[in-house]
């Protein structure tokens, strides 16, 4: 119902676009009036009129019909202390009424055990509430339905009839879908206030424990030191300094997020120029989408694959060379995760170089270079800023990745560069921290917000470093 | 909404999801469960009355007064806690290896940061176990543990760190008792035991420790080590016997029994001699079943819908009718 | 059939070239003498270019296009046999397209880039010699010597058009294959044109597509007239623009076609 | 020469490792599937005991002319029972049970289904294979060793034996596992099915895609075809990059405390799951998408406007077409990685143990790759190869969604 | 200073354009008398096109150009006030660009383009009929009637451009600007075009940049001459070919220029 009216709005805004136009163009040639605005733009106007409110009223029936519902229902002769109930307690009894508004009507035979009981445990007028709840609920529907076929569809007609050669639709429109295009670049900035909001309340919380020096600048991580003495003095002062050092957890990112882009950034990149510069198309057709595949295989498989082939094998080697490995290694967990992130900058490096006009490849070649040496010269430069977004997803990713890092390089903090040894990073130690068994407001799983915002505001110095630097070196070509 | 919400534990999701199941099957909607954790559940749980938010949360250990403050705040008044079952920490390597048995001094002294070495406090120098006890193979000392946040780590160590630990009784206090050693040799693993059994069985002188749950499934890799001479197994665990042993809870909102249909039934079936007795579909893959005492007075609990004296205002004040019984948890209630 | 002839810069018959199914270039054979200037003349669509763009092998790059034929360079080097160097071919003949095609660098890099890769410079000095000869061999010079590091994409059409052909004579080929090298060029910027291919023409073996039959005389010894994928007449320049031996021939050459 | 040869020795030796650098790359891929092939493909069949059932009418509720309802509520319980009595005469009760055991213990539910639709079968025998316990079938499969001691194996000695005769009688054989494809999650590994999270994971990414794939494609149009560079450029990219380089796990806090928290949505729904999915697969199709916006010759917006397109019609005919083979890889890549994401999922409460198959994305739900996580997690040996299969399902859900998305883009792309 | 005179189709005056900091356009001013053809001649580089991108606003488009002056369209319509819709100004202004840029779509779709976004055509069939009208007077019909569905791009370079043409004057604008519209065509070809033009200038105004004189004085009643960014001349085209006032213009001419 919810969907097929969806469906129907659109079906209906497609129709009065031809509506709109063939009105207009009839207005120009049957009438030899002059559009102030091309054709195009009155199909369009019809069909803004039309879908917005559509949409407004279906978002508005779907929100506000349980506010009918209990406008409707909850009335105080039913239930005379209504108004003294707390939100929760309307909320339940409301719960309850719709779930009775669902069998009350049903014989017998066709209730399941879970009706029977609350059958059972509801009140008299809870079962009367309930009745009316379906009978609402019916006309409800059926109003619905007029109302959201017969409105649309009214001021659509009366929006065609509207069009005349004066109305200048094009301005109405262009601002309407200029606003929309914005809209949509801003949704951008409200999802970072959103996270911003959603980590900032809990991380003030956490630097309330720990001091913000001996967080960012302790070369220690260990929460397991962060212990409550007694309850009176709360937490071991001495302990929580000692316990949440960020360093380690930075250099960790930092060692298994560059050993992935040693994998990734080489492979992809050359993947790429092999698929869209010497690779048949029949090649590209086939070996593209298998290779993004790898995007979306399910990071526990790729932890299982680290931690039990990639791991294993490393250490026999590195311990056949002498070298000390542990079993646990930033290396497997960076491996793993470089092979994970190679479509991000095979497939979106391949189409940035395909983008690449024909005629700069010809005059390369004219000149005698090389496929590569064009390649190298003249379409990787071209390509250049796509080619940074591809790596910053890549990169980006690598960062978020979790499982991987947990199942391949442990969970210790480990202040080292040496990929042969176990590392964390600190989105791993992230999602540690949050699916706890710690209570919520221990330092433990606080310090979780205080790493998310850590990391976020640190990214976000970083690209405004690279936005400006990028900036610099920008290049335009036809 | 009328089909259950559950949250919280993971350790508690086997179970916890079993009986759902058994609950659906008769006649019930199914319930769902969400193991964020038992601390995110308890958050989730106390975060207030009313549909949107969850019925039931598992918890793998009791409630903590700070916890009930918050389900006060925010006007969860009415909980019963329903203490349905035990875990046991087992302490376990590759059934391919010699078994072990251990005290928990030995284990504590091959995990320990600083361990009692003629009288001193030394950073820790046992590289094999059997420099620890000659009686013990002369495997390395390498042991997977859970992370910092999980509840079996905090339940291991209180059980088996500060229970075995050497240093107080040279420095006094039991600051570093649950430190472990930061050389390699204790190796942090997320919560996913399935990859840890794997891990065990590929370096056979690995040790790793989880719930009981995962020796049952997995017998024909795994031993235990006895921990004071005792073999972890149902009535060891439920007795208390065997030390690495604690309570699992479940916890019901009050409110919402009669709204969202099922939510005794449920508690009822989780405690009923199907689910816990000795045959019981919860027994058969690892709960072990509580005393006959505790059993009767939590039947009790749910048949009643009576909380028997738990209170959510007392809780919060560290208060439990339970915690001055004696049991060998009974420290734990309300802390 | 092709003579083994070392008077020959270029030798080619029996070429086919067909784009997917459609024919472009029908039976063609036509050879290019050394040190000498020939101009190919045809309506638009007739298959210059694409004749043209078979004597570097620069086809090879669209997919749909299809070569048949026998190239010979110098008299000897067969230019689509395995062997042959694609590189090595290109490097010998040079070649300026009709679209100006600017990389997307600065001007100096546009120019630079070919004696970069063939490794022709031996300092930089030599190589900003290089560059700056080219260019004024463009007759481009005086309007850029202050912007050499502007991208190049930033200039008019017409310089667009004399930056390409400064970058083809910057590796110095032996052969040089211009497509209207001259069409977004005024008269002044086409007469330096002329002359450059003029002073070019004493080393250089020298190819050129034009529509303008003004400049076909002016510059070339020997015309080619294609039509319709056809060679329809090849001879002395003087000859073809005074007395073709073909109907069709002069009938192009005054403008009375179609 | 020597440089040429020097030159192209380089660009022999640079192809190769482009056609090294893809070989290793499909390589991978290879590895990775054989990994889950080999351990997955056990799902897919399940050991059956073959038996005679004889629909007795005194152990049945229902007659033959009863309804559909009638048949579906009623219980077989006892039915069950009466041919497991039947299969194996003369068990004691004891044994009884433990021969119960080795079937699985939805049997009476297969019995119901088998009447459901067969109703005239009431009061005839007929010869049926019925699954095995999953405990059975693994060691049948081979997955749990016979060998080791009694006391740590869940078969004990007795049902071994009887294991044994029942194969000698030929009685053992195994069938396709459609179970696991109309199913959704169950703690008995036998009966566990991939619907539900399949369907949670399909409303969720609808949901996502009809978020990020719009709202990307328009704010990478905004960034790049109307607004100037400037001030206001900066920051959204600024923002937008930096978003793509945050952790999934924080968009799941995002979800939990924004959408849930603050708008009242509610929890464990696709409908929440997929917004969250959305946010975070915005950055990636935005990037994506002006890379390949940027792609596009300012010729071809002259050539449009200046035959008196407004700009907007100039992007929406000209440029997006040409572009959105670009933005589509990044929505293929985008999805492909939500698709794939357990953590956010975590905190919107869509990892969790979910029985009934959704029939919406109002409903609770859990997906593709949460159940994955769950059945790894899971104690029981039967978990592991569904874990595997699981995988495989998702693999071939990306590859369905990948192949729609590379047809479109083929069809998009123009060469030129 | 501008005269509001309806006899002008376009007026221009101070009109100065500068690419961030480099002027291209200084002081000029400009009319353009109605159904008439004007021709902007000059060395290459001199801002021809600049000068021609303005009257349509087509500078719009690349952000680091800044024009500025004054631009009244028949006498009435300033064509860079913030009321006035580029749109309807470039369906009013037709152009053709210097280097041939069509849509990489159909040939068909090519033209159609115009005529579809602004209505003109009542039918299908009509549409029908504008295309295949507007490919016929750029000379293009007859080679491409077998091909209409395949894509534009793979058109050889004159086809490419009369391609354009089409697609300009699918749209009947008033106007006409053209950047060396037969740069890239043969003697017919551009014969064709000069026909087309001197058809099409009884009922509308052209602008055409070219680089031929003789192109020049063949189509063009009045010719302006640009060097270095200024006008230096404008006037008749018969008097500027025979006698110019300014040195420079005849210098330029006569090809004694530089
Ligand atoms: N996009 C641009 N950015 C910077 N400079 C430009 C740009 N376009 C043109 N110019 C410069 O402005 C001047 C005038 O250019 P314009 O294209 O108008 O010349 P033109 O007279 O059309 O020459 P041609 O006959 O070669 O096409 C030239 O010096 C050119 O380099
Ligand atoms: N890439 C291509 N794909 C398909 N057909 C093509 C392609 N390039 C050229 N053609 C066709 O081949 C024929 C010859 O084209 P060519 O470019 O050689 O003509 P031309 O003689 O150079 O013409 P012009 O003087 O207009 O440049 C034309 O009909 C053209 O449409
Ligand atoms: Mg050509
Ligand atoms: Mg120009």
């Amino acid at each position: 119902m919810l969907y097929l009216s969806l469906v129907f709005v659109f079906i209906l805004s497609y129709s009065f676009y031809f509506y709109g136009k063939k009105r207009a163009l009839s207005l120009k040639f049957k009438k030899n009036e002059n559009l102030s605005s091309l054709p195009d733009y009155y199909g369009y106007y019809v069909v803004l009129l039309v879908f917005f409110p559509a949409i407004i009223i279906w978002f508005f029936l779907l929100i506000f019909k349980s506010n009918f519902q209990e406008m409707f229902v909850m009335s105080p002769v039913l239930f005379p202390d209504v108004a003294t109930w707390s939100s929760g307690k309307f909320g339940l009894i409301m719960n309850k009424i719709s779930n009775l508004s669902i069998i009350v009507n049903l014989p017998e035979i066709d209730l399941t055990v879970g009706d029977k009981s609350i059958l059972k445990m509801a009140s008299e007028s809870e079962i009367i509430a309930a009745k009316n709840l379906a009978n609402f609920d019916k006309i409800y529907g059926w109003s619905n339905l007029t109302l959201f076929i017969i409105l649309p569809v009214l001021l659509g007609f009366l929006a065609t009839k509207s069009i005349s050669g004066k109305l200048n639709a094009q301005p109405i429109v262009e601002k309407i879908i200029s606003y929309v295009i914005k809209g949509s670049s801003y949704i951008a900035i409200f999802i970072t206030f959103g996270i911003f909001f959603s980590l900032v309340f809990e991380a003030i919380n956490f630097f309330r424990y720990v001091n913000f020096m001996d967080f960012f600048f302790n070369t220690a991580w260990n929460p397991n030191r962060a212990f409550v003495i007694n309850a009176s003095e709360g937490f071991d002062q001495e302990a929580l300094k000692e316990a949440f050092g960020f360093v380690p957890l930075l250099t960790g990112t930092l060692l298994i997020a560059s050993v992935a882009m040693l994998v990734a950034v080489p492979l992809g990149l050359l993947t790429a120029i092999y698929l869209a510069e010497y690779a048949s198309s029949k090649v590209r057709d086939i070996a593209k989408p298998i290779i993004e595949i790898l995007a979306g295989i399910p990071t526990v498989v790729y932890g299982f694959f680290a931690a039990l082939s990639l791991a294993p094998f490393i250490k026999d080697v590195g311990e056949g060379v002498g070298l000390p490995v542990s079993a646990e290694s930033a290396l497997a967990a960076g491996l793993a995760m470089g092979v994970m992130i190679i479509p991000f900058v095979s497939s979106l490096s391949d189409d940035v170089i395909k983008a690449v006009p024909q005629s700069l490849r010809e005059g390369s070649y004219a000149i005698g270079a090389t496929k590569s040496e064009t390649i190298k010269k003249v379409i990787l430069p071209a390509a250049l800023a796509g080619i940074m977004g591809s790596f910053l997803l890549a990169i980006s990713r690598a960062i978020g990745e979790t499982m991987i890092v947990v199942m391949a390089a442990s969970l210790r903090a480990n202040l080292t560069f040496n990929p042969l040894e176990p590392a964390t990073t600190i989105t791993t130690q992230i999602v540690t921290s949050l699916i706890g068994d710690v209570e919520f407001d221990n330092p433990k799983t606080l310090v979780a917000f205080a790493l998310g915002l850590t990391l976020f505001v640190m990214t976000l110095i970083l690209n405004i470093a690279a936005i400006t630097i990028v900036k610099k070196y920008r290049e335009k070509y036809e | 909404r009328d089909q259950i919400n559950i949250v919280g534990s993971s350790t508690v999701y086997p179970y916890g999801t079993v009986n759902a199941q058994r609950l659906g099957e008769s006649g019930f909607k199914t319930p769902t469960y969400n193991p964020i954790g038992t601390g995110g559940g308890m958050k989730a749980f106390c975060a207030g009355v009313g549909v949107e938010f969850p019925d039931i949360t598992g918890a793998s250990r009791p409630m903590k007064a700070k916890e009930a403050k918050l389900c006060l705040e925010a006007g969860v008044t009415n909980v019963i806690e329903v203490m349905w079952a035990n875990d046991g920490i087992t302490f376990s390597h590759s059934n391919e290896a010699e078994p072990f048995s251990l005290t928990r001094e030995e284990i504590f002294t091959a995990m320990a940061a600083k361990v009692v070495v003629d009288g001193e406090v030394v950073e820790n120098p046992y590289q094999t176990w059997n420099e620890i006890n000659p009686s013990l193979p002369a495997y390395k000392i390498e042991v997977l543990v859970a992370p910092p946040t999980s509840g079996t780590r905090d339940a291991f160590d209180g059980k088996v760190m500060e229970a075995g630990c050497t240093l107080e009784a040279v420095t006094g206090s039991d600051d570093g008792c649950t430190d472990y050693r930061e050389d390699g040799k204790i190796i942090e693993m997320g919560e996913n035991d399935t990859l840890i059994v794997q891990k065990l069985v590929e370096d056979p002188e690995r040790f790793g420790y989880f719930g009981y749950s995962y020796l049952k499934d997995n017998g024909d890799k795994l031993q235990p080590s006895t921990v004071e001479g005792v073999v972890p197994s149902a009535e060891s665990i439920a007795t208390y016997e065997y030390p690495m042993a604690r309570p699992l809870f479940i916890y019901l909102k009050a409110d919402h029994i009669g709204v969202v249909p099922g939510i005794q039934e449920f508690a009822q079936m989780m405690v009923s001699d199907e689910a816990i007795g000795d045959n019981g579909y919860l027994t058969k893959i690892g709960a072990a079943p509580m005393v006959p005492d505790l059993i009767n007075r939590v039947r009790n609990v749910t048949d009643s819908l009576d909380a028997m004296g738990f209170d959510i205002a007392a809780c919060a004040e560290k208060k439990h009718p339970l915690k001055d019984a004696g049991y060998a948890f009974s420290s734990g209630l309300c802390k | 059939m092709v003579d083994q002839n070392s008077n020959y810069a270029l030798q080619t018959s029996e070429v086919y070239v067909h784009y997917g199914k459609k024919m472009a270039i029908n039976n063609v054979a036509l050879n290019f003498p050394k040190n000498e200037v020939t101009s190919l003349i045809g309506p638009s669509g007739c298959g210059k270019s694409t004749f043209l763009r078979c004597l570097n092998r620069m086809n090879d790059v669209i997919d749909i296009c299809n070569v048949k034929g026998k190239f010979l360079l110098n008299g000897n080097v067969d230019i689509y046999s395995p062997d042959i160097q694609v590189e090595t071919l290109r490097e010998k003949v040079g070649m300026v397209f009709q679209k100006p095609n600017p990389f997307p660098k600065t001007i100096y890099e546009n120019v630079a880039y070919g004696p970069k890769i063939h490794g022709i410079a031996s300092s930089q000095n030599e190589l900003d010699e290089i560059v700056k000869d080219s260019l004024h061999r463009a007759g481009l010079y005086e309007e850029v010597k202050d912007r050499m590091d502007d991208i190049a994409t930033g200039l008019s059409g017409g310089q667009q058009q004399r930056l390409c052909i400064a970058r083809a004579i910057a590796i110095r080929p032996e052969i040089i294959l211009m497509d209207e090298p001259c069409s977004a060029l005024d008269p002044i910027a086409t007469a330096k044109i002329e002359d450059l291919i003029n002073e070019l023409k004493e080393n250089y073996t020298i190819i050129i597509v034009t529509h303008s039959m003004s400049q076909a005389s002016r510059v070339s010894s020997k015309t080619a007239f294609f039509h319709l994928g056809n060679l329809v007449e090849y001879g002395e320049t003087g000859k073809i623009f005074t007395k073709p031996d073909k109907e069709q021939t002069n009938d192009y050459i005054t403008g009375r076609f179609g | 020469m020597s440089s040429l040869e020097k030159r192209l020795a380089a660009e022999k030796r640079f192809k190769f490792y482009g056609m090294f650098a893809m070989t290793l790359s499909l390589f991978f891929v290879l590895i990775l599937m054989y990994k889950i092939f080999s351990t997955g493909s056990g799902a897919f069949v399940r050991t059956t005991i073959n038996a005679d059932v004889y629909f007795d009418p005194n152990f049945i509720e229902v007659s033959s002319n009863s309804s559909k309802k009638e048949i579906m509520k009623a219980s077989y319980v006892d039915l069950a029972d009466q041919v497991i009595n039947q299969n194996h005469p003369g068990l004691d009760e004891e044994n009884f049970i433990k021969v119960r055991e080795m079937y699985t213990r939805k049997f009476d539910y297969q019995l119901r289904d088998y009447i459901a639709n067969n109703p005239n079968v009431i009061g005839k025998t007929v010869n049926l294979d019925i699954s095995a316990s999953s405990d059975l079938d693994q060691i049948v499969k081979g997955n749990y060793p016979r060998n080791v001691p009694e006391a740590q194996r869940k078969i004990n000695d007795y049902q071994l034996s009887i294991l044994d005769s029942l194969d000698s009688k030929g009685k053992m054989s195994k069938t396709f596992n459609f179970w696991f494809f109309t199913n959704g999650d169950s703690r008995d590994p036998e009966t566990a099915g991939i619907l539900g999270a399949l369907m949670g994971s399909f409303y969720a990414l609808l949901i996502c895609f009809s978020f990020a794939f719009p709202i990307g494609l328009l704010a990478s149009v905004y960034l790049e075809e109307f607004v100037k560079p400037g001030k206001i450029t900066d920051i959204i990219e600024v923002n937008i990059n930096n978003l793509a380089a945050v952790p999934s796990i924080v968009y799941g806090l995002l979800g939990l405390g924004m959408l849930i928290g603050v708008f009242g949505m509610p929890y464990q729904v696709p409908l929440v799951g997929g917004l969250v999915l959305g946010f975070m697969t915005l950055p990636t199709i935005i990037i994506a998408s002006r890379a390949s916006l940027r792609g596009v010759p300012p010729s071809i917006r002259e050539g449009a406007l200046a035959v008196g397109a407004t700009k907007m019609q100039t992007v929406f005919h000209h440029v997006i077409p040409l572009s959105l083979p670009g933005t589509l890889t990044g929505t293929i890549i985008g999805m492909a990685q939500a698709l794939g994401e357990t953590a956010p999922l975590l905190l919107v409460g869509m990892v969790a143990f979910v029985m009934e198959i959704p029939g919406g994305a109002f409903d609770p739900a859990t997906g593709l790759p949460s159940q994955i996580y769950l059945w790894s997690e899971s104690a029981e040996r039967g978990f592991l190869e569904k874990t595997s299969a699981g995988i495989m399902l998702l693999l071939s859900f990306l590859i369905i969604m990948n192949t729609v998305a590379v047809l479109v883009r083929r069809k998009l792309e123009v060469k030129w």
